[in-house]
């Protein structure tokens, strides 16, 4: 029976050799060898001592192209055009899927055609040399964005190729991105990508590692997203981990949104083992965006004025061109000058708004029962707890494709736009806190004159791209 | 009445907002609903239609392959003798200028209904009463109309 | 010696008989017909109730171009694809200097090459019949803006025309504009202006009158710029004007822009005349943009964020392309969107900053030193008043290129960004106020270390459009 | 010391920011200033010039015509018998791409020093003070460094 234990020394060498032959260039990769490469590296491209010591929030798009030239350059203008803090280097969907050989043939497509017949960079096929011309071209520290579920191959070679920050985590790289992989599989493959980082953290290269906050980025409720990043937080820092930055998706009422960041840094730290440091980062709006740059850019400029305020310690920028897909490096450098403006802007006021430390005060609540109830339910473990919870839908994911989350909890705004649960199916609340979500669910419904229904989730899915934050009925109030 | 409608998203894709509001929508409209999640198959989609004895398939797709992912789906679902109104909707061509074109191509699969991604839940209830015949009783149409 | 008094009936028509000789469609004006024109306008063209009857923030654009066919595309554009509520129609330069000659050869230049020779609408040149073709084209209500010392002319064409909306002022439309036109002179002719539009109110014609709030446009602090407006609303409810819209120019500290907005309000409805409806207009950032448009995007959605939480009457807003001059309609249109999508997003939601009230109270107590040295100097008649305020430095303006006022005050940023003022010169305020000031600057002079000197306000001019609101000396804080 | 500078905005420019940072500069660098404002005349710089027996004239536009502005001014300074010291700064061509043209240009027209809009004050300070061989007070020296 998997639990929340670190994987032994045997055990994680026989496994990497395993996972390492599933592609041709795991056979590159040298743990020892590749320490002598990170420490090589200078000061300004090691991503944990470079985010722990900023002292204003730093920027960080995303971005990813096949081939390693075409990379370089994007990571290149996005650094200094898009005076990006820290790079991403987003990975293509084959690779998320371990179809190495579809990768390849894409990439090599990619070399012949010039054109981006990938979503992202095959870090697998390019291997841990592809990896190092990457670090060592780019003037700042980078990190492995994707979605993988088993994510070891690509943690093994991107760790030896020298990235010192992963993206991800088993609950937040599964539940919103695959319907079929069980959530216990993800997370014994995830147990060994923290092992991983935390060897080489043991050898003095801290690996940072990210879980995913957004989840399925469609109005998750603060309190959900949080217990879920101090789950994957506590399964990393078991493995060894010690720079772990907890994420959490923008959902555009401010008060909100400052009070989940600062109830996530709180709850981190103190769920988190001591020796842990935590960071956080906040990533502008995750669902639907306007089909219209200008008002985009109303979007990420409401992202940017939260991120003044509650000064996270990183931001994922959006661009104004979200709607179509991927963007152009234009656009995207756009989505970071436009977010740098406003924080540079409004950082330096003290703009503290009334009511955060309520709402902060019931999202610490609310993320406590969820974590009681993981104990509870994993008997003091929390890999089983996570298993066990979600499998009886005391732990909950609104709109997850996943099977192993029931998807039945819904969200919706109310007549503040700040997100609460409509219907709570299992999820494992106290009455109080559904008492007090019910209310304000009640106060909108009375403001809109109709009974509160799923039609105000199926609204307020679209409100923001709509150009508004609360789905109110046509006609308006 | 309490008829049975099987929903779920074709092929590979992982879009479950739409899926996920139209299984509230015909559930508060009285219909028993099966949701079968995203990533669903031929296959599966006739399983569940025979397994429920469903009056109604109703098919969602979001990103743009509907037309590969359909090919052969009503012989699929003829094979297993599923006797079932079969609607479409969501974005179901990559680039949909031309609506009309694309109904045309859907109906030819044989979907009875092809809706657009614009579409509102009750229309599609709307349409599904009208071809079920069921009259919504009196508390269902103040539930609706409220 | 010109007084706060109406303009006699008699007087009234001399002048008018007078000015509309200065070009030959003067002589198409007259006086009942237009009423019976106006008369004949729908609802929803009828400026002033539109604005006062509004629930939220109504969006106005800065456009004009010297054909009325292309006014009336541009004008369609910005209503439809813009969303604009109200219309602008900007008056070209050789208007504003009453140079009709020049204009119409600008305009004839324009419609035999199809090129924009002039930098606005020659509203004057285009006659009643050319501004009415205008008016029954667009259906939204359209308002004059221009920046004439002396508008009589424009204002009688105009108002017969159809227009029900009328920028500028005596000090308004003076001090930053123009060197040598006395302020005695203008505000004499600006009698004649406000005379003329309260004979249409009193046919039941409201037209609504808007002094110039953003004065220079460069951190002009908010007392003065309040005082300005209120002494201008005097002189036009003096006159008959009955819908009186204040302004006031954003310096981008959120905080003090909706204390100064508050205060407009305030001291706006307690100093003009019951019979007069007060509302608002903010100005979003009048000073340098950064030459960049993702940058002012950031720039514009901070107004737009400021005016959320405000709710000022109405919002003029800027483009993206604001560094380069006169926008293209597409970015005019991208400006109002952006400004939409945040007010839409940000406008239900609960924002309530602390120390609002504070910093309102210190503005309202500013305010009223100047009223009170105002009164004073005019020994009770506010245009004497005026006269002398300015003439004793007693009243100024930062950075006034008129002779007409001292121009001496000089503005800096607080450590908080918000607008205090350094060098006082002979500005009449309260000692306790200056101290207020004094101890704020001080504050940020240790925080930077450096002393209070001129050096801050050079760097506060170009902070913003270097992509800070604070201009902190190089190196960083 | 107390060398007299008349400054000023020429032609019918009426940018007005730049030109009173300077007379800031310039007074607290330990000049008399006599500032002349926006929209100033070649013939107002060379009445006020020789009225105060001025040591530096010094000329501001940013609206992109300086060139069109400054034509004939050094004749007009020179049949006032003004000897002074003359310097232009700001936006002076429309694009200015090429700012060594841009001074040669000026250097032509007879200005002792061509300055850019992106020019600190303290160097136009700097350089005046090297073309009048003025060396700062102590005290001065003190109130420039803070």
């Amino acid at each position: 029976m998997i639990r929340d234990e670190r994987i032994p020394a045997d055990e994680l060498r026989r496994i990497d050799e395993e996972i390492r032959s599933d592609w041709e260039t795991g056979a590159d990769v040298d743990f020892e060898e590749a320490i002598e490469y990170h420490e090589s590296l200078p000061d300004r491209k090691r991503f944990a001592d470079v985010l722990e010591s900023a002292d204003k929030p730093l920027l960080q798009p995303r971005a990813g192209v096949p081939r390693l030239d075409d990379q370089i350059e994007l990571s290149k203008y996005l650094h200094e055009e898009g005076q990006a803090d820290l790079i991403p280097t987003t990975i293509d969907s084959y690779t998320r899927d371990n179809e190495y050989e579809k990768a390849q043939q894409g990439l090599e497509k990619a070399r012949e055609t010039g054109d981006d017949t990938l979503n992202g960079f095959p870090a697998v096929n390019h291997g841990v040399d592809g990896c190092r011309k990457l670090i060592d071209a780019v003037d700042a520290p980078i990190e492995v964005r994707h979605g993988t579920p088993d994510a070891r191959l690509l943690a093994a070679i991107t760790f030896a190729g020298g990235f010192q920050s992963f993206e991800g985590g088993p609950i937040s790289y599964n539940i919103p991105y695959t319907k079929r992989h069980g959530l216990e599989e993800t997370i014994e493959r995830w147990q060994f990508v923290d092992r991983l980082a935390g060897a080489y953290t043991e050898r003095g290269i801290r690996i940072n590692r990210e879980p995913f906050g957004p989840l399925t980025g469609t109005l998750v409720p603060p309190s959900i997203a949080i217990a879920i990043m101090i789950v994957e937080g506590q399964l990393a820092a078991t493995q060894g981990v010690r720079s772990i930055t907890l994420g959490y998706g923008q959902v555009g009422n401010v008060v909100q949104d400052v009070a989940a960041l600062n109830a996530l840094k709180k709850l981190g730290n103190e769920y988190l083992p001591d020796e842990v440091v935590v960071t956080t980062v906040f990533h502008e709006w995750m669902g639907g965006f306007p089909p219209d740059e200008a008002r985009a850019n109303g979007v990420i400029s409401l992202g940017g004025m939260t991120a003044a305020i509650a000064q996270p310690d990183k931001v994922i920028t959006k661009s104004p061109q979200e709607f179509q897909g991927v963007p152009t490096k234009e656009a995207n450098a756009s989505g970071l000058r436009t977010t740098r403006q406003v924080i540079d802007m409004a950082i330096e006021q003290k703009i503290d708004i009334d009511g955060i430390e309520e709402e902060q005060d019931l999202i610490e609540r609310e993320t406590r029962c969820l974590m009681d109830t993981i104990f509870t339910h994993g008997d003091g473990d929390v890999v089983q707890g996570t298993l066990k919870a979600f499998d009886s839908g005391a732990l909950d994911v609104p709109f997850a494709p996943s099977d192993s989350a029931r998807g039945a909890v819904l969200p919706a705004r109310d007549d503040d736009g700040r997100v609460r649960i409509f219907e709570w199916a299992d999820l494992d609340m106290d009455d109080d806190i559904k008492e007090i979500h019910k209310a304000r669910l009640s106060q909108r419904a009375d403001t809109e004159g109709r009974k509160q229904s799923f039609r105000m989730v199926a609204d307020d899915v679209d409100a923001i791209s709509d150009g508004k934050l609360i789905g109110r009925p046509q006609g308006d109030v | 009445m309490s008829q049975t409608v099987v929903l779920g998203v074709i092929g590979s894709d992982a879009h479950v907002v739409g899926i996920t509001i139209l299984e509230q929508a015909f559930s508060a409209a009285g219909f028993d609903v099966v949701n079968l999640g995203v990533q669903t198959s031929q296959e599966e989609f006739a399983e569940e239609a025979v397994d429920h004895d469903a009056e109604a398939v109703l098919v969602s797709s979001l990103y743009g392959h509907a037309e590969q992912d359909c090919q052969g789906f009503h012989e699929v679902l003829a094979e297993s003798d599923v006797d079932a109104v079969t609607y479409i909707g969501g974005n179901l061509a990559v680039g949909q200028d031309e609506f009309d074109q694309t109904r045309r191509t859907f109906r030819e699969l044989g979907f009875d209904r092809v809706f657009d991604s614009e579409t509102d839940p009750e229309d599609a209830i709307e349409a599904l009463r009208e071809d079920l015949q069921i009259t919504p009783t009196e508390s269902e149409r103040a539930t609706i109309s409220s």
